[in-house]
């Protein structure tokens, strides 16, 4: 097995892990690591796949180098966000959404 | 009792997506497309030599010149979020710390220079220089000789966005060569050499202004 | 001999991610989360790609880690000050 | 082309991030001029380019001059050409609208012009594009936008709500992007173009695998039911001009994106997830529907009835194949985009003006504020898809086909929701034809406010009139 097919599988499961952990975790900033890991799993799927023949591919890399960037910038915004949102009300969950 | 369901309903829904997947990722066959050559084929028009800083400023610049839109965006949208907030005294750090941040600083300015001019032939680039100009003045910031930024002002908006600005307009300049962002080969590596100088600053401040913006209520 | 670390560093990458979120501590599983990236950029090394490695431990591990940190360090500050 | 400096196609991406760029730099609050005048343009650009694409010459530009799968092509057919019109079509009201809207010292209007910008700019970048990865940034270009307007000087409420629709956004984000990754494993390539040949009945089984990723992805992004638990409070908590832009045009981009997979690279995997796609449209109409003839608040009532009307869209997948589906499926968005902009935009001049709410507290709304109630009733009229509005054509549209198919059950749940859709409107409408309280105080609102929700509304009418050209249009698709 070739050192893409490894690091694609393991993609594979940080993805998995990542998806589970936001649907499960109510903890906000822990949330935040989960969609981290998460982003970081298709980024690996992204390149090991490409490379499963462990040859170098400067397409998926270029593009995973973006997505880092877009990944930051995202988790940079959900900070802020739970900041406020822990000034506001001090809780690190989501509130109840009601209709009042 | 119920939690404790939901926990293994969706352990075990993830456990075998994964199962899926790998064993659908086993059985491919090899690619119809293989863009390695065309990369390495047009390489010497790019104006770079380093196939990553090619596809990532030339054959696929329009990706990064919307990325720096996402990350411009993301900086505004937290100062939405976080308004006018008074800053903080910065923290006082201790003497040796600030002694050494004095030292380090200048060193990292010195190895963003360097990855900024090596990225057109060997890893490097825009985005590891900004990184790195930004973490300095993290630095700067955790031993207190740099505090929170509070007001945007018009000299530090101009800098934010200056990068993506000067991007854009070489992007729709270069429409008199026939297409968005089609540099002319002889001209492409002096271009793209412009557009990382200023996307190095920009992509510093805006980094820094992540980190900066949002810890100025640190006292809070 | 390759194969058997590509192995191991994978199998560390999943289970650091892992213990990122069942770990009880919250500034644990941030330093473990800072762990994992400094892993994910050795990752990238093995897939010769240096400069995702890079940026991965600059932006990735330095930069997000030190606004998860910072953020720690605020809510906990708040919560005890009240 | 003969003057390369002049292709729509390209400005209609450059102009809105040029002036958003120009109005972060022009400050807190500053900006709405630069963003009237260059949405004026688009406007100008939009229709120029519908034109052009309605008269049989499709339009297309090589980024770089690479040529895909080595760089990023941008095309426009029917299909984007309509989407496009709709967007600038949406906007400009709204920005008119929005300039009043916004007082100076509105902290949910500081940094509301350059978001707006970028959101525009990645909505026309989204449907211009046909490279799969180039549509994941332009997706996280829209949903960070939009997640800012929510959020912007919001409350707790708000910035929860801000929170729940960030998450939902990025994982329906991620699931693309695994998608699209699987895809570049599978093929080389991300351009679509170069995958329309090459993905076919007998692809490997990591490319269906793929193509549900990505659909997934995009219904959450979508929020069909019962992925819509994020949109209520998030379109609902939002400043009225944001409501509006995001009921109107951000669900459907990601719609939009659905059907350009289904009708293009992914025309061999996905058909076989019709049914259920259907299926869940239907349960979003009537799960919309009810949730918005029981919600207290008012924006929380149109936001619910933004759930439903989305069901309408995924009813079509089934009825693909026939001549007709996706006419109906574009009349649909374009008919709820304008009557939902209409529509909150009317909801935000009665709230202003009241001080209030909730649908209680409109009792006698109508004899104060009449031109914003009947732009309420205009746009609650193409929602119902009473004639001659085009609702009632979008609503006519499936039901043919779906009888042409003989697939009548579709028709039913059509017809359903539209008494469903009369139920709330009216719950509305008669609220508001009560008598004024005589505690009831009135706040008043600039008239710009009112006439900018009435030619929203109004336009969602008059479309139905004039819906022989917007099929044409979509009739030079390739």
């Amino acid at each position: 097995m070739s050192t893409g097919f490894v690091f694609a599988l393991a993609g594979a499961a940080l993805f998995a892990l990542g998806v589970a952990g936001v649907v499960l975790i109510g903890h906000l900033l822990r949330r935040i690591l989960a969609f981290n890991l998460m982003g970081s799993g298709a980024f690996l799927v992204l390149v090991g796949l490409a490379q499963r023949q462990d040859v170098a591919d400067p397409v998926p890399q270029a593009m995973v180098l973006t997505g880092i960037v877009v990944a930051v910038a995202a988790t940079a915004l959900a900070l802020a966000l739970v900041r406020k949102l822990h000034a506001l009300t001090g809780q690190l969950e989501l509130p109840d959404d009601v209709d009042e | 009792m119920k939690r404790m369901l939901l926990v293994a309903l969706v352990l075990t829904l993830a456990l075998a997506f994964v199962a899926a997947l790998a064993s659908a990722m086993l059985e491919l066959g090899p690619v119809a497309v293989d863009l390695r050559a065309p990369v390495a084929a047009h390489l010497a028009e790019s104006g770079v030599t380093h196939p990553v800083t090619a596809v990532l400023l030339n054959y696929r610049g329009y990706d990064t010149l919307l990325e720096i839109a996402v990350l411009l965006l993301a900086l505004l949208a937290i100062l939405a979020v976080v308004g006018e907030a008074p800053v903080s005294p910065s923290r006082a750090g201790h003497p040796v710390l600030q002694a050494l941040a004095r030292l380090a600083v200048p060193l990292m300015i010195v190895v963003a220079v360097y990855l900024l001019w090596a990225g057109a032939f060997r890893p490097g680039g825009a985005f590891q220089a900004g990184a790195v100009l930004a973490a300095a003045a993290v630095l700067l910031h955790l031993v207190g000789l740099q505090p929170g930024w509070s007001q945007l002002r018009l000299r530090l908006r101009i800098g934010l966005a200056a990068g993506f600005a000067l991007f854009l307009a070489v992007a729709a300049g270069l429409l008199t060569q026939g297409s968005l962002l089609q540099y002319p080969p002889a001209a492409a590596g002096a271009l793209i050499l412009l557009i990382e100088s200023g996307l190095t600053v920009s992509l510093a401040l805006i980094l820094a202004g992540l980190f900066l913006f949002l810890s100025r209520e640190a006292g809070a | 001999m390759t194969f058997a670390f590509d192995l191991l560093l994978a199998l560390s990458l999943v289970w650091s991610a892992w213990r990122t979120l069942a770990t009880p501590r919250l500034d644990r599983a941030i330093v473990l989360f800072i762990v994992f990236g400094l892993l994910m950029s050795l990752a990238w090394a093995r897939l010769a790609a240096p400069d995702i490695g890079l940026a991965e431990a600059a932006i990735g591990a330095g930069l997000t880690g030190a606004l998860l940190l910072d953020a720690y360090g605020v809510l906990r500050r708040r919560r005890a000050e009240p | 082309m003969s003057d390369p400096l002049y292709d729509p196609l390209v400005w209609l991406i450059l102009l809105p991030l040029a002036w958003a760029t120009l109005a972060f730099v022009l400050g807190p609050g500053h900006g709405a001029w630069p963003a009237i005048a260059g949405l004026t343009a688009q406007w100008g650009l939009a229709f120029d380019l519908a034109q052009k694409v309605g008269s049989g010459g499709a339009a297309n530009h090589v980024v770089g001059g690479w040529g895909a799968p080595l760089g990023i092509d941008l095309a426009v057919d029917g299909l984007s050409a309509a989407m496009l019109l709709l967007t600038q079509t949406v906007a400009l009201p709204l920005a008119i609208y929005a300039r009043s809207y916004f007082k100076s010292d509105d902290p949910a209007g500081t940094w509301f012009w350059p978001l707006t910008g970028f959101l525009i700019a990645g909505l026309n970048a989204l449907f211009v594009s046909v490279d799969l990865f180039n549509l994941y940034v332009t997706l996280e270009l829209v949903g960070l936008a939009a997640v800012g307007l929510v959020a912007a000087g919001g409350g707790a409420q708000q910035v929860a709500a801000a929170l729940r629709y960030l998450f939902a956004t990025l994982v329906g984000s991620g699931a693309y992007l695994l998608g699209v990754a699987l895809i570049y494993g599978a093929y080389g390539t991300v351009s679509i173009a170069t995958l329309l040949p090459l993905v076919t009945n007998d692809s490997p089984r990591l490319v269906w695998i793929a193509g549900g990723l990505m659909v997934a992805g995009l219904m959450l992004k979508t929020a069909l039911f019962p992925f819509h638990f994020w949109l209520p409070p998030a379109h609902g908590g939002a400043p009225a001009p944001v409501s509006a832009l995001l009921s109107a045009l951000v669900v459907k981009a990601s719609f939009y994106l659905i059907l350009r997979l289904w009708l293009g690279p992914l025309q061999t995997v996905l058909p076989a997830f019709a049914w259920l796609l259907a299926l869940l449209g239907a349960a979003a109409i009537f799960w919309g529907s009810w949730q918005a003839i029981r919600a207290v608040k008012l924006k929380r009532l149109i936001a619910y009835s933004t759930v439903a009307q989305l069901g309408y869209l995924f009813l079509i997948f089934p009825l693909l194949a026939a001549h007709g589906a996706l006419q109906a499926g574009v009349m649909q968005i374009f008919a709820h985009g304008l009557a939902k902009a209409g529509m909150f935009a009317a909801a935000g001049v009665l709230i202003k003006a009241t001080g209030q709410d909730t649908v209680a507290g409109l009792a006698g709304a109508v004899e104060r504020l009449p031109v914003t109630m009947f732009a309420f009733g205009l746009a609650g009229m193409t929602l119902m898809g009473l004639p001659p509005s085009s609702g009632f054509l979008a609503k006519w549209l499936i039901i043919e086909a779906a009888l042409a198919h003989g697939h009548w059950i579709i028709a039913v749940v059509v017809l359903a929701g539209g008494l469903l859709a009369a139920v709330y409107v009216l719950r509305v409408l008669r609220q508001a034809f009560l008598l004024t309280p005589a505690s009831a105080t009135l706040t008043p609102v600039p008239r710009m406010l009112e006439w900018s929700a009435f030619a929203l509304a109004a336009a969602s009418v008059l479309l139905g009139l004039r819906g022989v050209e917007l099929m044409q249009l979509l009739g030079a698709m390739a």
